[in-house]
């Protein structure tokens, strides 16, 4: 079901469908996530990635208010090309991989507690705190970024220097 | 005495610094004076060398000057040797020598000041070359010698630099004489390989100790060093071209001194040759055949220096069957002799020359002992000696060789006797034509004619005298036992041999007789048909190809000059477009490659990952199945 | 000599463990230096003093780490995530060291790229940040961490020209295929993960943990090298480069292709030494056909450039090419070259851009006759291209030379040396056309403004200092060949 | 069940995201294909630790954390790449009123 | 000390040059310059073989194994000299050209200087290729700054031609290097492989270096560069590269490659060798077709050294020493050709020998100059040139390192004729004949050329009369070359 979705995610022509159908595929990957229980990452999925994201995605939308693909399908030719290199990547990855003989290896069903909220909090803040602390800058970074490109600073001025190439 | 040989060559040497280094600030008077005391003072040293050489059991003499190339096993000092057979030449070389420089000093004197030491620096220069040449004892001071010779006869030929017809004789004579040289060079290195040295001494000793093939191939490479250097076949043809040169300098190089370097030189490397009957044939064989070539072409020339010039080819032709038949002395007998009436020969057309205002065709002569008798009368005797009238020094030279070819081989003699029949018969026509009959010049060339004055008629007698007398020296054995001085003089350095096959009293005088016969019809026939009416007809049919030389400079052109500058012409043309081609090609492919890569970078995110992806995918292929 | 066996015998040691537990004196630093840049633009709008704090900044930055060399420093518990090494350290001191080049040169400029002067410091900055966290990283979540944090204040820098189409275009390019990249590193990590008996991060760990070479580890392998090859622009994952590189305003296209990228380098040797070392037969030849596309590629696509700027951009492909050649060797001499290589090829490079910026046109005839107008800055670039050339007397020389020894002494791969070599021969012709176009040909070929004496002064500072790269490496060979021990 | 199916499903999750960046035209489109690739990631690692967790259990209770944990540093980065990317698709968009990718082509060869 | 300073002294006064602001200085700077290096290396000529003033020695990486190891033996002292000899000379003789921006010219010229004597005495391999690219820099901008209308394609040709060259060398030594047992770049290190390598690297090795060297000297076929980087160049410059500069590709075959691959060497010596001859023949015949005075002696010049190649290839005693001499001698000829070329160049404005002709009526002094120095040029006895082509040939003939050797020594030989044929041409059509209308108005030649032409043909002379110093000289340079050469022991 999930592929299912994320097909339709890649194949919907109108934008606003293809998010909504992202929200699908989210929700069948938490799904799974509860499957190998672990809920936190499940709660924390659903939340950030199905709730604020993909919002984030549907107001650009609606801020660029175009919802249809406007221009004609130029070189459908690229298309082409790209679902077959899709499928080749798919193909060679899965012919290296399927040597591997995982077989014996399991993922059981509800067992184990390390999906737990009090486990990972005490890992996050014992382990990996200094990746913690590093994800903060991450996000300063971001912050500046967006503010740096979001002020306005007038109207575009044509490339400097004359058009080189061809 | 001979210690001081290194003077002989050094005077010369010194004459040719000075007047070469001062020729704008001298005047003409002390260049002369330079220029022919040095080879006087020279020629006097050789006889003083001379007066001690010639007594009996002198032992050959090597004066060590330095050390000239040594390297690990290889050494070559610089160094003369003196024995009998230097000697002579350096008495001819310098004797001949000073007396062309003395006619020179007034056959010049036209000349401008700087040109006139110029020439007579030239002149220095050849004689030092020369003596250098004869006195060196090994192959490479030879050599050295040789090459110079060689240099001034190309300075001298091409004297008149403004006429560029004269450059190219002088080019030719030089080029034609570098592929003898070439031989030459060889030969010095296969000793170097056989013998380790170049001694004469040292080569000639160990010459026993090697196989008979690389004697062989010596001297044959020698002797195509010879070819070059004396005009023999296949490499004659510059000679006649080198009469552009200034007459006194045809007489003293290009008859007297450097084209017998070649006789010299195997005369000199007998012992080898005496090793290498195969070569000696092939030097027999090639020595008639140009005599014959160069007679037959002498007979239809009609430039007064053209014909001394093939006959100069003939008469070495001469020596060199002498050589070949083992006939040493004799063919040296006749350079001596040669050397004499030929330098008066070219001295007293020179004095033609001088009168008639450098009119050189005999067709435009004529009737000239009117005017000019001493000339007249020297270039008579020289006439009858080179045509072998008893009792004219040619007769006794020429006589030896063809003696010894015919011990050798009648066919030789045949041969020889001929070419003298034939030489007799140009020589007497080259004679009728100039001074018999009437002339035929025209008027202010009548005016102008005169007896040329003193410093080149005295030249002349000198020479005449030696001409006539100098064949006493080898009176032969048929004649009176013993008699043979020069044989007896120069036994020490060409060994015990070196009279070619000893012949009966009875066969030697026969033959004698044959060919003076033969000789006197000729001078008869020539004298008699060109004194009333000299050929002034264009010559036809067989005439023709005589007169045009046998064709063999066309030929030459045809097979040599031609295939090499086209083979240049491609060259160039290859140059141009494969090597460089190739060169330049590979940038252009760089720059090709360059704009074709460039449209991958076609500025689309999705043309950019999926070549990203392709990437991927084609590792994963390796991965999978190339590797391992 | 493969790192992961010397790791080991390392680890015995007790000097090992302290490495760990060494603090980032530079990261904290940087980090916290950025906030202080962010709010300098709130405190003043004086730019000569922010660019001063920032002058200020990179100082300690280059004191502290060097601090850390020597050894004095806080300890933290950094959990293993983070491991502290010369050569490591060294990178960073190149790239800091470089940053203040790059701004006591360029700073100027930067403010004409907009009106955020403070905002570009915190994100170059905050990009340091990351810098530091790339050269030390002991876990492939910190080389995750630190390559996004180097990444996306590149993007916005990037795309700081906002009024410029092409820098915003550069920016969105680089941005879509960036996170394009971080998704293939990811999947590459996941397996990884997968492949490791014990389930771990750590690099050190990595290859003890894996049973065998099994598929699964092999794919994450190939998945991390495209990725870094992506990161290092590396055919055929280099397409972002020309674009971005010349789309993005000089003074950042600048500032990642010289840190940026240099450092990307010391931590993807890093990583291979760490990790994959003890498996090098495995993926060398991967190496191999990477590194000769992007030779190729890189020399042969800056051939018929018209722009200056594109030019470099291919030549910093070019660049990158022979320094994989010290990705493919791994020995000792190869950790020696890429020090020399990074430390050399970042002086050069900053130098042509800091010239670059001043030109009136970017391309080729705008440097026409140059040498008349302004002999200095011609005779430095001249200087600075040769070294990049690889011209004897100066540092470019002992790069490629310690890149060639390299391969050299492993006996293996000499076509790829030759190939190498004769791709260098190529890429004199674009170097040389720069100074043709200076010194011989006639033209009007200028700057905009008069530079300073000061601007001059420190070009030929640079200059020298390639120079004395390119006759006494002793200096910086010194410190290598202790790293080499220490390895 | 075989962790070979969410080996499978993840792989295939990602490919349909690279088929859709390689595809699609649409900026932000791609951004969310691109974001289908982390999911996928995000889920085969979960299904790693899980597997390492079952395996090790025994002697470490609390293997296989780290996995889990490298999802969540992974959604963190994410959100954080999701609000420049936008930021910088909608400066695109407000300077060329356009997000499709192949107008972007100024700059190339 | 001395080769310390014969290299100091180029260097420091180069630099120091760039800084003049007006010609005359500068000029004379440079001559005085000049004069010092050549008095140096006549004490170094002077000073005893065992003299320690003769090496030098100093830390330069220790990490790498490298140092500053510079010495003069025979083979070094001469070709230094040859340098010392040369760029006086040179000075004075174009002491009248007009250059733009002379301090530059004349400080590049030093600087190239102290890059040929450092290839010619250092005892380094990586100081070696150091100072091979030193000499090879400055040249390049010389010559597409001050060269003819074509310069830049035509030096830019010549610059990445020989640096491919130079960088296939660094291949070959640095692999060379991997194999040393004490990992050092010293020459002796270098010497004590020889075969400790394996065959199949010393032939790589040998491919690798020698095609640098080859590119140098130039062997056909990879000799095109040459023709059109002399005919572009300034002539000083074009004197310094075809009198010095082609002589380190020989010198780097005899001191670093030769001796070092003594099995490659052997092994591909007939290949070599047939590329020698062929290149001499070839070279002879395409020089008889040109009309460009300069692209003339370019043509001869490749003949020549292609002799020189072949030589070393023979591996014979005799060979070696006509090497190491002829290196001398043909720089000093071609140094004076060059020298009449540019007269006729500047007096004419033409090197088309088609438009010249009977000059020898205006400029007899030139004239008979030029007619000397063309005369070594064909290697007449009594000339410098052919003690060493003697040499030289008899080596080749001597040979034992090949069977071929008689067939190279007459093959070869035939480039005798063909040089007089090309050379006589030369002279013929150049001074020989009428003037015409362009050479009515030349004049003779002036004091200080003709000074420079005496002193030429005064070497000339002197060395083709008494060569034995310049033999004793490089006499146990040659021994010693060939005892490592010959690898059988």
């Amino acid at each position: 079901m999930a592929i299912l979705a994320a097909i339709l995610v890649v194949i919907s022509k109108n934008p606003v469908h293809s998010v909504l159908w992202l929200i699908v595929v989210f929700i069948a990957i938490s799904g799974h996530y509860i499957l190998l229980d672990a809920q936190f990452l499940a709660i924390v999925n659903l939340i950030v990635y199905a709730g604020a994201i993909m919002v984030l995605f549907l107001f650009v939308f609606m801020l660029m208010n175009l919802n249809a693909e406007t221009e004609p399908q130029k070189n459908r030719w690229l298309k082409i090309a790209g679902v077959v290199t899709g499928g080749a990547l798919l193909l060679v990855l899965v012919a290296a991989l399927k040597r591997a003989d995982l077989k014996a290896q399991i993922a059981e069903m509800n067992k184990g507690d390390i999906g737990l909220i009090h486990n990972l909090g005490i890992a996050l803040f014992h382990d990996y705190v200094i990746p913690f602390e590093i994800s903060s800058v991450l996000f300063l970074s971001a912050m500046v970024g967006v503010v740096v490109i979001g002020r306005r600073e007038g109207a575009p001025k044509p490339p400097f220097g004359q058009d080189y190439g061809a | 005495m001979t210690h001081l040989v290194w003077l002989v060559p050094a005077l010369p040497l010194a004459g040719f610094l000075i007047n070469g280094l001062f020729r704008n600030s001298l005047p003409k008077s002390l260049t002369g004076i330079v220029g022919c005391g040095t080879v006087l003072v020279s020629f006097v040293l050789s006889l003083l060398i001379f007066g001690e050489v010639r007594q009996e059991g002198f032992q050959p003499a090597v004066i060590n000057l330095f050390d000239f190339i040594s390297v690990d096993k290889l050494h070559i000092a610089f160094s003369f040797q003196v024995d009998q057979l230097s000697t002579l030449f350096l008495l001819i070389i310098t004797g001949v020598g000073f007396l062309i420089h003395l006619y020179s000093t007034s056959y010049m004197h036209e000349e401008e000041p700087p040109h006139f030491a110029r020439y007579f620096s030239y002149l220095n220069l050849f004689v030092f070359s020369m003596l250098l040449l004869v006195l060196g004892a090994n192959y490479v001071i030879l050599f050295i010698g040789w090459e110079g010779v060689g240099l001034c006869s190309y300075l001298l030929i091409g004297y008149w630099f403004k006429n560029l017809d004269y450059g190219y004789a002088a080019r030719k004579a030089f080029i034609m004489n570098r592929i003898g040289d070439l031989g030459f060079l060889i030969a010095i290195f296969l000793m170097i390989t056989k013998f380790g040295s170049v001694d004469f001494a040292e080569v000639f000793g160990k010459a026993g100790g090697v196989g008979r093939g690389a004697i062989t191939a010596i001297t044959l490479l020698l002797f195509v060093g010879a070819t070059g250097k004396s005009a023999q076949i296949p490499l004659y043809t510059w000679l006649p071209d080198a009469m552009a040169g200034p007459t006194p300098v045809s007489a003293l190089i290009h008859a007297a001194t450097m084209v017998t370097a070649g006789i010299y030189m195997i005369a000199r490397s007998h012992v080898l040759y005496d090793l290498a009957p195969a070569t000696q044939t092939v030097v027999a064989v090639i020595g008639l055949a140009t005599a014959l070539l160069a007679a037959t072409i002498a007979l239809k020339q009609h430039d007064i220096k053209k014909v001394l010039a093939y006959s100069t080819v003939s008469q070495l032709g001469y020596m060199f069957l002498g050589l070949g038949v083992g006939a040493y002395d004799g063919a040296v007998f006749h350079v001596m002799t040669h050397a004499f009436f030929k330098a008066l020969l070219f001295l007293g057309a020179g004095s033609v020359i001088h009168a008639m205002g450098g009119e050189q065709d005999m067709r435009k002569m004529g009737g000239l002992r009117k005017w000019m008798p001493a000339t007249h009368i020297t270039f008579l005797l020289a006439c009858l000696a080179i045509s072998g009238i008893p009792p004219f020094s040619g007769f006794f030279s020429k006589d030896e060789i063809l003696a010894a070819a015919y011990g050798k081989n009648p066919i030789y003699y045949v041969i020889g006797v001929f070419t003298a029949l034939l030489t007799a018969f140009y020589m007497f026509r080259l004679y009728a034509m100039t001074f018999r009959g009437a002339f035929r010049g025209t008027h202010d060339q009548e005016h102008h004619l005169h007896e040329s004055p003193a410093a080149m008629t005295i030249p002349l007698w000198i020479l005449a005298i030696l001409a006539v007398v100098a064949g006493f020296l080898g009176i032969p054995e048929a004649f009176a036992p013993h008699a043979h001085w020069l044989a007896g003089y120069l036994r020490p350095a060409l060994g015990e041999a070196a009279h070619g096959p000893e012949l009966a009293k009875g066969t030697e005088l026969g033959l004698m007789a044959v060919s003076v016969a033969l000789a006197v019809i000729g001078v008869g026939y020539a004298w008699v048909r060109f004194s009333k009416k000299p050929d002034l007809a264009e010559p036809t049919g067989f005439g023709k190809v005589l007169a045009n030389k046998w064709y063999v400079d066309e030929l030459y052109n045809a097979i040599v000059v031609r295939p090499l500058d086209l083979l240049a012409q491609f060259l160039v043309f290859f140059e141009k477009n494969i090597i460089d081609g190739i060169v330049n090609g590979v940038g252009r492919l760089v720059h090709y490659g360059s704009r074709q890569l460039r449209l991958l970078q076609s500025g689309l995110v999705g043309g950019y990952v999926l070549l990203m992806v392709v990437g991927i995918v084609v590792l994963f292929l390796v991965e999978l199945f190339i590797k391992k | 000599m493969n790192g992961a066996s010397q790791r080991l015998t390392h680890q015995g040691t007790t000097a090992g463990d302290t490495q760990y537990i060494q603090t980032m004196n530079a990261i904290v630093l940087s980090a916290i230096w950025g906030i202080v840049m962010m709010f300098s633009g709130i405190v003043t709008s004086s730019k000569t003093a922010i660019r001063n704090t920032a002058v200020v900044g990179l100082l300690l930055l280059v004191i502290v780490n060097y601090a850390d060399m020597v050894g004095y420093h806080v300890e933290i518990d950094t959990h293993k995530m983070l491991f502290f090494d010369t050569f490591g350290l060294l990178g960073n001191s190149i790239a800091f060291v470089s940053t203040l080049l790059l701004v006591l040169l360029s700073g100027r400029d930067m403010e004409k790229v907009g009106n955020n002067l403070a905002e570009y410091f915190a994100l170059i900055f905050f990009v340091l940040c990351g810098v530091a966290i790339v050269t030390t990283f002991n876990t492939l979540l910190m080389l995750f961490l630190g390559i996004e944090i180097i990444s996306i204040p590149l993007y916005i820098l990037t795309g700081s020209d906002k009024r410029n189409l092409k820098s915003n275009e550069a920016a969105l390019k680089y941005f879509l295929m960036g996170s394009f990249s971080t998704g293939l590193m990811l999947l590459g990590i996941a397996f990884l993960y997968g492949a490791s008996s014990t389930g771990t991060f750590f690099i050190d760990d990595l290859w003890t943990a894996r049973a065998q070479v099994g598929p699964l580890f092999m794919a994450g392998l190939l998945m991390l090298l495209v990725s870094m090859a992506f990161k290092v622009s590396a055919a055929p994952f280099h397409f972002w480069t020309p674009d971005v590189y010349d789309g993005a305003p000089t003074v950042f296209t600048s500032f990642m292709a010289t840190i940026v990228k240099v450092s990307i380098f010391v931590g993807f040797i890093r990583l291979f030494d760490e990790a994959f070392g003890a498996d090098q037969v495995h993926w060398q030849i991967f190496v191999a056909l990477i590194t000769a596309a992007t030779l190729f590629i890189g020399n042969i696509t800056a051939v018929f450039q018209q722009s200056v700027k594109r030019m470099l951009a291919y030549s910093s492909i070019a660049q990158a090419g022979f320094m994989l050649l010290a990705l493919l060797t791994l020995n000792g001499i190869a950790k020696q070259g890429i020090i020399l290589y990074a430390a050399a090829y970042s002086l050069a490079t900053i130098g042509i851009f800091a010239i670059l910026i001043r030109m009136k046109d970017y391309t080729f005839e705008g440097f026409n006759g140059l040498a008349r107008k302004q002999p200095v800055l011609a005779a430095t670039c001249t200087i600075f291209l040769l070294s990049l050339a690889g011209i004897p007397l100066t540092g470019g020389f002992f790069a490629k030379y310690y890149m060639i020894a390299a391969v050299i002494a492993t006996g293996k791969f000499m076509w790829l040396v030759v190939f190498a070599l004769l791709c260098a021969a190529v890429s004199v012709y674009y170097y040389f056309r720069v100074i043709q176009a200076m010194y011989f040909k006639d033209g009007d070929g200028t700057t905009e403004a008069e530079p300073s004496s000061g601007f001059k002064g420190l070009l030929v500072v640079l200059a020298v200092g390639v120079i004395v790269l390119g006759v006494f490496p002793q200096t910086l060979l010194h410190q290598l060949t202790r790293l080499v021990y220490t390895w | 069940m075989p962790i070979n199916y969410y080996i499978f499903l993840a792989v295939a999750l990602f490919c349909i995201g690279v088929a859709g960046v390689l595809t699609r035209r649409n900026a932000i489109i791609i951004f969310m294909c691109i974001e289908l690739m982390l999911n996928a990631v995000n889920l085969l690692l979960v299904a790693f630790s899980k597997m390492h967790h079952h395996a090790l259990a025994a002697t470490t209770p609390s293997a296989g954390i780290d996995g889990q944990l490298f999802v969540f540093f992974i959604m963190v980065v994410a959100a954080a790449e999701v609000s420049v990317g936008l930021a910088v698709i909608v400066m695109m968009y407000r300077n060329t009123h356009s997000i499709d990718v192949n107008f972007l082509n100024r700059l190339k060869h | 000390m001395v080769p310390v300073l014969l290299i100091l002294i180029p260097l420091v006064t180069g630099l120091v040059g760039f800084f003049f602001r007006s010609e005359g200085p500068a000029k004379v700077w440079a001559l005085l310059s000049s004069l010092a290096t050549l008095v140096v290396s006549l004490v170094g000529l002077g000073l005893a073989k065992s003299s320690p003033f003769l090496h030098a020695n100093v830390a330069w990486l220790p990490d790498l194994g490298s140092r500053f190891a510079v010495g003069m033996d025979g083979l070094s002292t001469i070709l230094s000299l040859l340098t010392a000899i040369c760029f006086p000379l040179i000075f004075i003789a174009t002491w009248r050209v007009k250059y733009s921006k002379p301090w530059n010219f004349y400080a590049l010229m030093l600087l190239s200087q102290a890059g040929l004597i450092g290839v010619f005495l250092a005892t380094d391999a990586l100081l070696f290729y150091f100072f091979w690219e030193l000499a090879l820099i400055p040249v390049y901008f010389l010559s597409s700054q001050w060269g003819g209308e074509r310069r830049i394609q035509a030096t830019f040709k010549f610059f990445v031609y020989t640096f491919v060259g130079s960088l296939m060398m660094l291949i070959g030594i640095i692999w060379i290097y991997s194999h040393t047992a004490d990992h050092s770049f010293s020459l002796e290190s270098f010497y004590a492989l020889r075969t400790k390598i394996s065959s199949h690297d010393q032939t790589w090795i040998f491919w690798l270096m020698f095609v640098a060297f080859a590119i140098k000297m130039p062997i056909w076929p990879l000799h095109t560069w040459q023709p059109d980087a002399y005919e572009q160049a300034p002539t000083a410059v074009t004197m310094v590269l075809s009198a010095v500069m082609v002589k380190m590709g020989v010198f780097g075959l005899i001191r670093w490659l030769a001796p070092v691959v003594p099995v490659g060497t052997w092994a591909w010596g007939d290949t070599v060798s047939t590329c020698c001859v062929i290149g001499m023949i070839y070279a002879s015949l395409v020089a008889i077709r040109q009309d460009d005075l300069k692209r003339l002696v370019a043509y001869s010049s490749i003949a020549h050294m292609g002799l020189m190649c072949l030589a070393v290839f023979a591996t014979d005693a005799n060979g070696m020493q006509g090497v190491m001499i002829q290196m001398f001698n043909h720089g000093i000829n071609i140094l004076g050709l060059w020298i009449v070329v540019d007269l006729i160049e500047r007096q004419f404005g033409t090197r088309k020998i088609s438009e010249l002709g009977g000059l020898a009526q205006k400029a007899p002094g030139l004239a008979i100059l030029l007619v000397i120095v063309a005369l070594a040029n064909v290697a007449l006895p009594l000339t410098n040139a052919f003690v060493g082509e003697f040499l030289l040939f008899s080596g080749v003939f001597t040979s034992t390192a090949t069977q071929y050797n008689v067939v190279f020594m007459c093959v070869a030989g035939l480039s005798i004729i063909l040089g007089a044929v090309y050379t006589l041409n030369m002279i013929q059509r150049v001074f020989f004949g009428n003037t015409n209308g362009l050479t009515e108005r030349g004049v003779d030649i002036k004091f200080n050329e003709k000074v420079v032409l005496a002193v030429i043909v005064v070497i000339i002379v002197f060395v083709g009369i008494y060569p034995r110093p310049v033999l004793d000289l490089t006499k146990e340079t040659a021994d010693f070359i060939l005892t490592k050469m010959s690898y059988k022991q």
